[in-house]
This record gives structure tokens, C-alpha cells and sequence, in this order.
């Protein structure tokens, strides 16, 4: 089996990527139907730049993408991309993972999950 | 003198609004005191302060046209 | 923005994806072109097997898909893909990491380096 | 008694072909001896053995039908 990818940089070894993606919880026997996602957007593009300069300081990499959805994302759709590619598997796998572990502690950008009787509550990151 | 404050989240909710305009106050210690007596149910709360876009650690002085945000726990990824 | 994603199962919360992707690597003043990877099948496929058992055992997964690329596969095209989904992001991270180490280190697949000129030599994992 | 041999890799490069057909060895080391008399150039390579897909850690006597492997350093991935 082969696996065709629309890549041009040959120098590229590895690509390791995450996706978030919004979970139908259900709390206290409500069912989680959407995330409504908000941020203070100049902060948060100025945290998305520093991380991003930071990861190819401390990493070798060659190319990174970091997509955060914004508004509603509802339950089994995806709020959050990192997509990062370095020669070597290991400065691809550390980076991105220190990269999605930055975003959900530096970027300020809220979670209001809303169940499917229209309540909700704050979502708090583990 | 005049300082935005900008709230977020929860905090939004509670205020019931995205951006108040205060005058008078001298730093950030003062800033909190006044939220705090105005909405008592952000004292039951988590959030850091950052002014013009960066958390500070400790009470700030304002100045004219600085921008004040308050910032519950994030919860984005 | 919003992401779609196909993607039915909403108790997932992560995906881990790992690619790895062939190098056009300059060995000796000589560019490599293309890995032509050959594997002890049988073997090959009972490793996978239970790396994927072991990962299910170890991690709190929903679902795994692991594909490797066997015969020439050029540079710049895809020799790995393996994809982790679990409900919480640090699972499918570990989960991901491991299954790709592991996969380098006991999966009986060679990789031949060929290079432009036509020459070849045996690729060694780091 | 017949033991089939698989070889891989750069060690199939070596043998000049797949698979070897062995009669009358009644262990992997007598087997490994035998093979690095007939291609000297095995000495210089690592390798593992594997009897039945398995690898084995030590010397390991070899049944009929056997299936033995030698197995270059993995480099998949």
C-alpha cells in the first residue's frame, strides 16, 4: 500500500499532527451538544505568534499550522489543529505536543459548553 | 483618565456586558476592588488581569487609554 | 473558522496523527530518491497486531489505524501513517508516540535508500 | 528433517536469494556456524534470529519444518 501526500518539501521526515475535537459529555445526565468557543482575539493571536516563534526556536522544524475554531463547534466536530513537520520524528512529536499543551494553558480563549436543553456551563481545561 | 476593561467568559456573563469604561482609578489593585464591591459574585471567582494584552503577576499603575482585561481560567484546545 | 471533520464517534475528544515521510536525504554527495521498503509479512503483521492489542490495553483508546508503506515509495511521499483517537488528549499523545517507537524498533520491515544514480544502501533507524 | 531459512534485507543481498532450504541442523547456532562458513561476509553484520516468528534470546533447537528467519536490524517507518 501506498499513501499519496500533496508535499513538496522533500526534506520533511515527519509529520506529527493533533486534533481537538468537541466530546458529546454527559454531566449531571445533560448531554453535551456544542462548544460555543470565544477569545479576546488580539491576546490570543499575539499568544498563537509567541508560541509558534518559540517552537521553531527551541525545535528544528519546517512547517507548523495551528488552526482554533471559534463560535459553536458542535459535538464530534473539531476546535483545534496543529499540524507540525521536522526531518526527524522526535522534534515533531515534542513540539506539537508542547504546542497543544501551551494553547490550552496560555491562549485565551473560553469554552461554554451547551447541552441539549439549551443550558450551560463553563468548560474547565484538565 | 480613562481605562477600557474588558471581560471575558463567565465574567462577561456576571457583568453583563464585554467592555466597561471606568475613570479614576490609579492601578489595578483599585481596579479589582471596584469589580469586586460592583459585582460581589466575581469574588467567588478565578481570573488573572492583564493590562495592554500582557498577565500581570502584581498590582500595575494605569494609565490614561490602557487596556484592562479580565480573564477567567481558559479553556480552549 | 470551523473544521469538519467525518467523524461519527462524538465520545472522541483527540486524534494523534503521525506521518512519516521519505527524506531526500544527501548521503556521500548522493540524493536519495526513494525507500523501497521490504518486510518479513507474516511477522510483519503479527507485530502489528500486537503492538495495536498492547497500546488498547495500556491506553484509554477509542479507535487506532496504523499503515505502513511497503515496496518504493519516493521522497517526499508517505511511509507511515498511524492515527490514535481517544477521549482525552494526553492518551492518544503517549499512545501515538509509543505505537510509532515501537513500530521503528520491532516491526521486521527494511528500508533500501536508492539513490538518483541508481546505487542503493540499507537504511539504519535512529 | 527440513528447516526453511528466510533471509531479508541487506542479508538477502548477501545469500543472493530469499530462502534457503537446510537439512540437518539441530540448532540455531549450528545453523548460524554453518551460515557464516558458506558467506563469510555474514561475520560482519548484526543480526537476530527468529524460529517460527518468534526471536529468540539463546540457542534454540530446530524441529522439522521449522521456519527460521535472519533478520538484519529493523529500519521500517
Amino acid at each position: 500500500m501506498r499513501i499519496y501526500f500533496a508535499q513538496v518539501k522533500k526534506n520533511i521526515g515527519a509529520h506529527s499532527i493533533f486534533l481537538g475535537q468537541v466530546r458529546n459529555d454527559i454531566i449531571n445526565q445533560q448531554e453535551v451538544k456544542a462548544i460555543e468557543y470565544s477569545a479576546y482575539n488580539e491576546m490570543a493571536e499575539e499568544k498563537f505568534h509567541e508560541i509558534r516563534e518559540d517552537a521553531f526556536k527551541k525545535y528544528d522544524l519546517i512547517c507548523m499550522h495551528i488552526y482554533h475554531s471559534m463560535g459553536v463547534v458542535n459535538a464530534g466536530e473539531i476546535s483545534l489543529f496543529v499540524f507540525v513537520s521536522s526531518a526527524h520524528r522526535k522534534e515533531a512529536i515534542k513540539a506539537c505536543e508542547e504546542i497543544v499543551e501551551r494553547i490550552k494553558k496560555e491562549v485565551p480563549v473560553w469554552g461554554k459548553e451547551v447541552f441539549v436543553n439549551e443550558n450551560h456551563q463553563w468548560k474547565i481545561n484538565s | 483618565m480613562k481605562i477600557s476593561v474588558l471581560v471575558f467568559g463567565q465574567i462577561a456573563e456576571i457583568v453583563n456586558t464585554e467592555k466597561l469604561i471606568l475613570q479614576n482609578v490609579k492601578d489595578t489593585d483599585e481596579l479589582n476592588e471596584q469589580l469586586k464591591k460592583e459585582y460581589p459574585l466575581l469574588q467567588k471567582l478565578a481570573y488573572s488581569i492583564a493590562v495592554n494584552k500582557k498577565i500581570i503577576q502584581s498590582n500595575t499603575i494605569l494609565t490614561n487609554e490602557d487596556v484592562v482585561a479580565i480573564l477567567p481560567p481558559f479553556s480552549g484546545g
